[in-house]
């Protein structure tokens, strides 16, 4: 009996373990077997390729890492070339991440995307600018990710999950916008937004200034917002911000999520995926309990 | 690549700030080329969080030397390592040297810019080649065995930069490759020297690296593309690349 | 030659360190000598006395600390009669936090103050529910701040602090909101919100389940709130978040922050106040600097 | 209440679960009352970043020693200090336990409870009072000398828990006050015992600490107030509150 069991919406998965996008890529497979995973997300793509930001990229703060990738890609058609055919040769269901600056960009893509079999659903990076909307982010509207959502829902019959910024005043309003939009679930939260110095010159440790705040010291950050959306809303949750240990997953289930990511640890640990859904495995088997039993079972709370 | 765990043979104190960590690792001695790194840690400890990137100094049958200078809280811990402790490492990472042969090769490095020169040279005569070695440095600690030494305040060798001794030697001498791991400024010193004397010259670059695998985009460095420029990342698609391909200033 | 010398708005302050509200009090006085501060602030007072939140009230998680103290506090008058006359002895300037859930409660807090010369200004603890609006944070909505502000400027010639909190989409337009309303300085980063649950038991470490979340572990956000406000407002800044040593006072000097508080270190060190300010004498002197030339003056980011 | 460093003077293992550490602090030690506790850290470790609470288990002239379980990071930590490491501590903090005259006394300790009525039974004793002690735990590494022993597994003295002997020894002889301190839930048990015996009990609490000074508020705990309640600090309206006025179910 397989006590990992979980849905992540229309999708079910043999165990509750997932990598976070942009934290992951085909050369894990030196390191892990990827059919043991839950599911696996790609980096974001966009519909033309990124170059990305200028270097330094990185900085690694007290447990935490700060990062400014710039969302680097090769583009949907670059990507439907040389790194979807990489995908397709395993079981374990493709998540592609993507994202666009219009409505219309995110509804090409998907289209596109659409053709090819070995994707199993979509995670929807609203975290950039929209230019249609004087550049604020997408996802910090719940108007504008209602429309998106809605777009993008009438466009396909596979999972859609649409992902959460948490740098906003209010998520839940955000997340029931996803919903009442048609999306199948959600995934929280990607990075928070950081900074930091270097105190002997004054210079930014990283060339853009202001950063991807990620890692164990976002953990709090993200276990709240997954309570507060999960208690808000009634479709799953893909939940993620500074996973290190199966314990921490055990946290996160507890706090609503029904899958959870692991980003910036697969860094330290390059096979603390596959740990994590054995020690989980062994966890549940211990107790002779289920999953699904815990999830958002959290309680002391008055 | 792969990712083991393996054992501390020795680590040798070289001065106060450098010193030299030998592991066995038969796994993967045999498929190491100079100019590769590792992404080490030591196992059990996750502070700090990432790897760091270690170049391989030397390999000697099944054990590999990572020469280190401690500069913050990562290498710091790595010196305090004994016999037997262990180390949890990714590699061998990047790309390497081209290893020709019969041909006259000048190596340049600054600090600890040496290490990833050494295992090279090694190569490089066993291929036949002439070597010749310029090293520079701050101070006397950062000085290590080379043909012609450099130090920023005289304390060893002849006072100045590395690039003094490089544009002497060019001057009197024709090389056919030049190979140079040093601080940025240097690389790009010796960069704009290798061109004015038609040289072909490769770097090793660093950059702050996350997943050293080529995965996470982090480790961006400036590369020129037809008329424009593109990221490439310094883990996998360097860290040695054609001195003239990159964008220094970038 | 005093080299750290700063000024937040009226206030002419003879070094950049005090401390943040809630963490503080007169006990502290057996660690250090209050007169060798830059500032004081209180813990935050309301009209009433609170009796707080039911505990645990506190959690350590890795790097930082979950708080949720419930505004505790003995009330205007308990302060007044109480605790503000222990303050009076000393020269460093008083600067009094409170709250209120009500426009009107805040403008009636202000003006007893008033009566106090021994306060030297007030910091305007604005993350707490507003029960005139529908309970929303008055600090999460740039017309409240503007509203509230107006009516407390009217009021006092003293210093006038607004406390923002880091949990909103656009803390720049609400900092700007305060500034045109006539604050003379503003104070952030209040903490974040997180949360933290026993994995063995799904039971929340913190009673009240959503907690504040404070220490190292923050440090990029605030620097990041701290710079993007800077960079848009001009009245002075009060930083705070993560403060550990002197190193960290320093990156946020230059992200912006005129003065900065330390909180969540007292409890660690409570000497950490005053060693920051000696290690901060040694660095401008052995610099031959002024604060006040570093301010702001962050550099290297494209 | 000062915060000093004070030198280790020896760490005593008593049992895989339990150790003894002793400091010499003359700064200090005679001010210190039985009850009071310190918050301890280890000298320029700031992993935990918050102290522990300790209790004072015992004064002997300039040297002070804490009596300490191993139950996670921090205390695991305190384990491994050896002579001469250096401890940096604030207090002593918090109120104490009154210390009558010729009294029947009970002691009732559950576990790591134990520390804290350990000095209290010194200054009970020499003040003339009669002290009966009756100590509990889960298994034989959580007992320590007392008049009478329960374990929740019966490895060591009787099988059960406190509450039973503290009922018998109540049915039996009729004592002035008694003074308690273990794991909330016998706390609580032993508070209704005590109430409907008539007798005068006083518990020693626990919560989670930040200053551990009375300015955060953090440590709070649900003291009876008229009809209702209000919260006071453990570290500092406590530690020592009489069972009748804590609110055990809040
Ligand atoms: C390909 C490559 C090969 C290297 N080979 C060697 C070698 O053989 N011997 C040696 O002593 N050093 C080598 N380095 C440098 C070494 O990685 C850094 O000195 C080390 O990471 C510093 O870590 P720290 O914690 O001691 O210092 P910190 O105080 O954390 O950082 C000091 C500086 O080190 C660099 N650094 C820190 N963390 C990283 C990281 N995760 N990735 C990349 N750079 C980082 C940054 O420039 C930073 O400003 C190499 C670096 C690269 C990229
Ligand atoms: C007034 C008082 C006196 C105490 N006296 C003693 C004593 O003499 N000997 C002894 O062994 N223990 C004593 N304790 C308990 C001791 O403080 C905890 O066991 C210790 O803090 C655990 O820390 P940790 O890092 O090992 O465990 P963690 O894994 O961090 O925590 C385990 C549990 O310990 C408690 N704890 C953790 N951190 C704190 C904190 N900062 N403040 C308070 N509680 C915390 C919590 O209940 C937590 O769930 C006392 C506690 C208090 C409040
Ligand atoms: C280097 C790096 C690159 C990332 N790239 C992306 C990305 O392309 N798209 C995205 O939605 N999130 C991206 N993220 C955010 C992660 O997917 C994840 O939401 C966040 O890092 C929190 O999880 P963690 O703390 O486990 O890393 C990136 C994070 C890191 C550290
Ligand atoms: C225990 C505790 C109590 C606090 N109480 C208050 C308060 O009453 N009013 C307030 O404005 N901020 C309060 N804060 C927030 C701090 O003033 C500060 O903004 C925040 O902790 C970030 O700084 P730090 O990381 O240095 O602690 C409190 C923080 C802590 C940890
Ligand atoms: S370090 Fe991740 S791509 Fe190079
Ligand atoms: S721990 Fe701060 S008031 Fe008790």
């Amino acid at each position: 009996m397989n006590r990992l069991k979980t849905k992540l919406g229309k999708l079910e998965l043999k165990n509750p373990i997932t990598v976070a996008s942009g934290t992951f890529g085909v050369e894990n497979n030196n390191f892990i077997d990827f059919n043991s995973l839950g599911a696996i997300v790609s980096k974001t793509i966009t519909k033309n390729e990124k170059i990305g930001n200028p270097p330094p990229r990185l900085y690694e703060t007290s447990n935490g890492l700060l990062n400014s990738i710039g969302l680097q890609n090769p583009g949907l058609k670059g990507f439907i070339e040389n790194v979807l055919p990489k995908y397709a040769t395993y079981e374990t269901p493709f998540i592609v991440s993507f994202s666009g600056s219009t409505i219309d960009e995110f509804s090409e893509i998907l289209l596109e995307l659409e053709k090819y079999d070995s994707i199993s659903g979509y995670e929807v990076n609203v975290s950039c600018p929209n230019v249609e909307n004087e550049g604020i982010a997408f996802g910090t509207d719940p108007k504008i990710v209602y429309k998106l959502t809605k777009q993008l829902a009438s466009q396909t019959d596979k999972e859609l999950i649409i992902k959460l910024t948490p740098n906003v005043t209010d998520i839940v309003s955000i997340a029931k916008a996803a919903e009442d939009a048609g999306a199948n679930s959600l995934a929280l939260i990607n990075t928070l937004l950081g900074m930091s110095i270097d105190w002997k010159s004054g210079k930014s440790h990283i060339r853009r200034g202001i950063a991807g705040y990620s890692g164990p010291a976002i953990k709090p950050v993200a276990i709240q917002n997954v309570y507060r959306v999960s208690s808000n809303v009634k479709i799953p949750i893909l939940a993620m911000g500074g996973v290190s240990n199966w314990k921490d997953a055990l946290e996160f289930f507890y706090a609503g999520a029904n899958v959870v990511a692991i980003g910036t640890y697969n860094f330290v640990n390059p096979k603390i995926t596959i740990e994590t859904i054995d020690n989980l495995n062994r966890h549940f088997l211990s107790r002779n309990q289920n999953l699904t039993e815990i999830i958002g079972k959290i309680n002391g709370i008055n | 690549m792969k990712n083991i765990l393996v054992k501390i043979i020795e680590n040798i104190k070289l001065n106060d700030d450098y010193f030299l960590l030998w592991i066995h690792a038969p796994e993967i001695s045999k498929s190491i080329s100079s100019g590769q790194f590792f992404e080490i840690k030591i196992a059990g400890n996750n502070f700090p969080l990432l790897r760091k990137p270690i170049s391989v100094f030397e390999v000697k049958n099944e054990n590999v030397g990572f020469m280190i200078k401690k500069i913050g809280r990562g290498t710091e811990n790595f010196s305090h390592l004994k016999k037997n402790d262990v180390l949890d490492i990714i590699g061998p990472l990047g790309n390497s040297f081209e290893l020709p042969s019969q041909k006259e090769v000048l190596l340049i490095s600054g600090g600890i810019g040496y290490a990833p020169l050494h295992n090279l040279k090694k190569e490089l005569l066993s291929n036949n080649n002439n070597v010749t070695w310029i090293h520079g440095g701050r101070s006397t600690n950062d000085i290590f065995s080379s043909d012609f030494t450099f130090t920023d305040d005289g304390s060893s060798g002849q006072k100045g930069f590395v690039t003094i001794g490089m544009e002497e030697i060019l001057l009197k001498k024709k090389f056919d490759l030049i190979y140079c791991c040093g601080p940025k400024i240097m690389m790009k010193k010796c960069s704009e020297i290798a061109k004015k004397f038609h040289t072909k010259m490769f770097v090793s670059l660093e950059e702050y690296m996350a997943c050293g695998i080529g995965v996470c985009h982090g480790c961006a460095v400036a590369i020129k593309k037809n008329d424009s420029f593109t990221y490439k990342t310094v883990c996998k698609d360097g860290p040695i690349f054609n001195s003239n391909e990159v964008i220094w200033n970038e």
